[in-house]
């Protein structure tokens, strides 16, 4: 009998919260998202199922052995762990925060007694610490997208590079956006906060993670769950607004057709940006050697079996397991907070803003050029790859039917990924620099 | 704290967008020189391909037409 | 000549033992088991080989650093060890001893000290480590099986489930026999031990290795092996058992076409599993999760190339060093015990009950339900995908060459593979409330 | 110590199997359920398909068979 | 303003050293000789790429936190680690030094004080770690080449296991040839760094990284740069060395056609080679141990999907990863020393000798057999497969146009990659033993 | 410290020459034997077949020259 007491609580029904039951709802709703709807699907359905797991009460998935053994309640467990780290009370919730704050030698301690006394890291968490707190996860799958991407269209027409440029103004305008709303007393965000939630704006995947994993590791599940979202929603979010700042004539303008590219300047690209990066911004290597390293083993054609693995096997790999490290940040305490709230909603400002940028640039290159671009082209520049760019092309096919924008906005786009991260190094350097 | 925050806000924001600003530039306009470059002093003999990434996905996708195809045709003949 | 000596001194034909010797042959026969008779050799093949290598004397690649600088008698280094263990003699032995009982923290430094000393890591030690030690590698081929995983049947005929159910009898049947071997003292084994041993009857591979790997590490090259070897002898356990339990006109039941499945209802079904995972069982969290992760990503659609190589680069992989690793555990010291003649002997037995206990629970619902069952599926629920499933409808046919039971015995086979980890589970739970 | 180890060992075989049964009876429960909820209220009004993983298979399958066929053809002719 | 000038001091181009300029344009040589050139592109690509990574300046992509830490000058920190290190001067160089020689614990203190800072591991030191430390990624890879080798041509005719054996020479007079430069005072080796010289005469990439990685990784990036630009220039190196040993008459000698070789003989082979290095060999139980594992694979049938992965996907992920891990080893201060010259010349001399011996070898064999021998298949026991079998076959042709030597060729070619890990074997066994 | 070195690197020269080739001549010698043994004792007496692997090189080259038969075909075609 005594066992059935136990099982029972010991079970989920007994155990679960309101914020774990509101958490699995949410799950639900992006796997929802995902398969009806097909947002994203790639990175939304395992995030969404990695949510679900981390929010199993009493299955600890996303905890570290240390934490499982704080939420285990063995008082004879938490009374050494008290001890070492010289804590005076002995509930869990001050021993988390001294948990927290322990130099990493007490840490390893505390993490030892845990093991010894049979907790484990929770799967999720071995998943979150090998994929994103390593930074390697990102950055494989950028290498993996670098193999998938074709800077032909930049390469013939190079001045859609400054509308890729424009375009991360969402990045910087919501950055100053959650500053304003920490001052303002509406949230409490700190700078390194502000900067990871900008980068939503970038609309990129794995850079916005990129840079949460290093800057904000607490707001990641929400900074990479409204990333995905508005990538998927850019054909909802983007074309009012260019709608209202242009006029029916720029919208059928139509652009000079695209000069062939040969194989030697592809080759040749992302080894100038490299040695770009290389002069000017050593904190963007990881993220843009990494893209430039995948293209160029897409383009210098002897190496196809690894381009053919890097975009494929690797990188399919890569995003199971990312998806559910994310989703591992799903947990409801980290989650259900107003901040989450402030996050979404600074997130699709990013992406708007950034959207008019890039249509007001390109009106503005307009003055200065009598070679025309066709402002909806602009948006693209957001990334968003390659949904902005269709809907650019979808929104010029409805001004003037024949006046077809596919590959004139993947200049654009391809130019937004680098855009944004040029913008996460800056950012990563600059808010380093500030907090140490 | 106040002030200090929305100077840093105020600092990423300006210098971070003149950075990206300026080295999109820079790649722009050293992408048109080496294009110019390239294409002068080491242009193309052979006629114009795709590239192999571009050849591989088109291959693929005729590939791919010609496997249904013959599908169909399989399942006619059943 | 005091090099050839010392060269002759360290090969593998002086130093070797007859258990080294004995385990070659065993490592030999495991590969021509699985290359010959074709026993499960996606398994077979890996672990039989691992046995190979974990056996060449001299060698110690199964052994971590600190193990092999003890194997090296090197007399300036076994005693700072002892020091550091605190330890009175410096015999081999009893340093071993003192190691295994050591706390992690002078674990460490005697791993860091045999480091120093020019010791690495065996490499199959460090395969079991990522594999096996952090629970990985079987929850990631669970997930691919659950990609392969078609559900159709089950859910055409959900009663079937209660064959998957009743036949995990030979399991809990397997764990009170190893109580009882100890009880009768003929052999040694511990609570946890006796769980191990019992989940053999599951007959299902991955959950096999992750519960010996959790409870009854030492025991876990003798468990998998018995496991795979025994699936691969389902053709031969299964018919004598089920002939017995079943009169002619029962195995000539025919059964009623199974209704088709809608894509939705698959959907929706391994989501509705992990919830009632997540409410009552959340012990097999880790083990369901990613088995209804890998069958969501496999039915929802929209993910095609995440199941593609779920199914396969990231499975075959994974089961590559999963098979070297537990092959490790084929060490001489650690398989040439009793203990494996009970494990083999207990292991089989586990395969007849857990086959009878199905053959009995189907004949147990005919008697209350005019939907009649033939119960020769009933043997199908022990898993042994899809092995035992064929075995049913092999001897279907027998008995009347137009009835095909293959579909029908799916269902209770995939039910099999469900049940045996939630056995898993509620066995990891409740061992480790009773050992700690 | 023999005493406990018994009694561990009859409370895992009880309350294990129990557990296994009774779950898998609900999940039986709410699987019957759930279908006739799902075919009741979200009926499929395109043609029944074979789901997408089976659709894979079955159509590697027939790819495989049609390749065959070409490289028996393709070795006849040699 | 401040900001503008910090960036403009962080920035590579403000930073940069003669050194790392001299690397940068390294690392497009080799990228240039890897697309232009297809001198061994797969490899050569990711490690010129990784060239370029580990020179960017500031970014310190190969180096780990300490180092970072170290590099990045902050005066707070340099006292701290000093402490910590017990170093009296707290400039950087005297500070590394000292980290070099701290013993583990202390090293991992410095390492979670850096990472308390803010530092983290760079990305490519991390890939290094992961690869090439721990051993890992040349045995993968060594068994992606055992599954794809063919042993057919070998069995066939196993005498010419002996040229693949007298090939090996070359590995050995590079290491007097090291201890020579060393004893004459020109050069600095130590007798593992001699032998890790040594092995680039191997002609086998995973076999060098593997025993560099182990003997002396300061020197890994010179020696696996040397043994895949000499593997590619074999068609330039070998043909002068042939055509000297030889007459013409030799040339001409036809070589009686291979019999057919049964599945079971290629079965069996793997094993019995493990078998024997089981038995005389245990230090090359790694390198053969997984070299025959993925040749079992690859003949034994029933684990097709194994062994297609192991020559698919595993081995493309792996290379990658190890190619950008030996790319950060051509660190600027590690690689321009004038030991990497020594290393360059010493490598060539490794293959000419090798060559030399066993055209030579299979001339002695000539003299006590009448089935003779084509002394041009000779030179393929270097190994270098299958680049030194298809020069092999093209002198042939020259001199005979109807004298196909490819297949046969092809026999010492494997016996070469044989004999190179057994040299690595026996060396890594010695020098072990003379250094501890 | 010059003495030794020379000698280290004598040693590991004739040792290390010495044992690659006893190791690569018993490896031949019981290859020849196993040979023999196999060929005796267990003779093959399906037809004698490709190992899977070659079968599964060539008949990839095999498909891969079907499939561009066909995409030159298909080519032709449009
Ligand atoms: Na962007
Ligand atoms: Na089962
Ligand atoms: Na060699």
């Amino acid at each position: 009998m005594q066992y059935l007491i136990n099982l029972w609580q010991t079970s989920g029904a007994y155990q679960i919260t309101p914020g774990q039951f509101a958490m699995l709802l949410i799950g639900l709703l992006l796997l929802y998202l995902a398969i009806h709807k097909k947002f994203e699907p790639l990175l939304l359905v395992p995030i969404g199922f990695g949510a679900l797991l981390a929010n199993i009460p009493g299955a600890n998935l996303s905890m570290p052995a240390a934490q499982a053994a704080l939420a285990s309640g063995n008082d004879e467990l938490l009374k050494q762990m008290a001890q070492l780290l010289g804590a005076h009370s002995e509930s869990t919730t001050s021993l988390q925060q001294a948990l927290t704050l322990a130099p990493a030698e007490i840490h390893t301690q505390v993490t030892q007694l845990a093991m010894g006394a049979g907790f484990n890291n929770g799967m999720l968490y071995s998943f979150y610490a090998v994929t994103i707190a390593s930074g390697v996860a990102p950055l494989v799958i950028f290498m993996g997208v670098g193999a998938m991407t074709d800077f032909g269209p930049l390469l013939a027409n190079p001045r859609t590079l400054l509308l890729g440029a424009a375009a991360q103004f969402g990045i910087f305008a919501t950055v100053l956006g959650a500053v304003g709303l920490s001052i303002a007393g509406i949230m409490d965000f700190s700078i390194a906060d502000a900067a990871a939630i900008g980068i939503i704006g970038g609309a990129d995947g794995p850079t916005a993670i990129y840079v949460a994993g290093l800057l904000a590791p607490d707001l990641l599940g929400a900074i990479a769950v409204a990333a995905y979202s508005y990538m998927a929603l850019v054909p909802l979010i983007q074309p009012p607004i260019m709608r209202a700042l242009t006029t029916a004539k720029e919208r059928k303008i139509k652009m000079v057709q695209l000069r062939p590219v040969s194989k030697r300047e592809k080759i040749v690209f992302p080894l100038m940006l490299v040695a770009l990066v290389a002069l000017f911004l050593p904190g963007a290597a990881p993220l843009l050697g990494m893209f430039c390293f995948g293209n160029l083993m897409r383009e210098c054609g002897v190496v196809a079996r690894l381009s053919e693995t890097a975009q494929n096997a690797l990188i399919n790999i890569t995003t199971i397991f990312l998806g559910l490290a994310v989703g591992s940040k799903l947990a409801a305490d980290k989650f259900l907070e107003p901040k989450t709230l402030g996050i979404l909603l600074l997130g699709i400002a990013a992406f708007a803003i950034g959207t008019a940028a890039g249509v007001l640039m390109a009106k503005l290159m307009n003055l200065f050029s009598h070679n025309k671009i066709n402002p909806l082209i602009g948006s693209a520049g957001v990334s968003a790859v390659p949904m902005a760019a269709r809907v650019s092309n979808k929104l010029g096919l409805e001004s003037n039917p024949h006046n077809y924008l596919l590959m004139h906005a993947m200049g654009p786009n391809v130019a937004g990924v680098i855009g944004s991260a040029v913008a996460a190094g800056v950012m990563i350097t600059m808010v380093r620099a500030m907090t140490t | 704290m106040q002030q200090p925050l929305l100077q840093l806000g105020v600092n990423i924001t300006l210098f971070g967008m003149g950075i990206v600003f300026v080295f999109l530039l820079l790649l722009a306009l050293c992408t048109g020189a080496m294009s110019r470059f390239v294409t002068r002093y080491f242009p193309v003999i052979e006629p114009m391909k795709e590239t192999a990434g571009q050849a591989d996905t088109a291959q693929k996708a005729r590939i791919r037409k010609i496997i249904q195809l013959a599908i169909a045709q399989h399942r006619k003949k059943r």
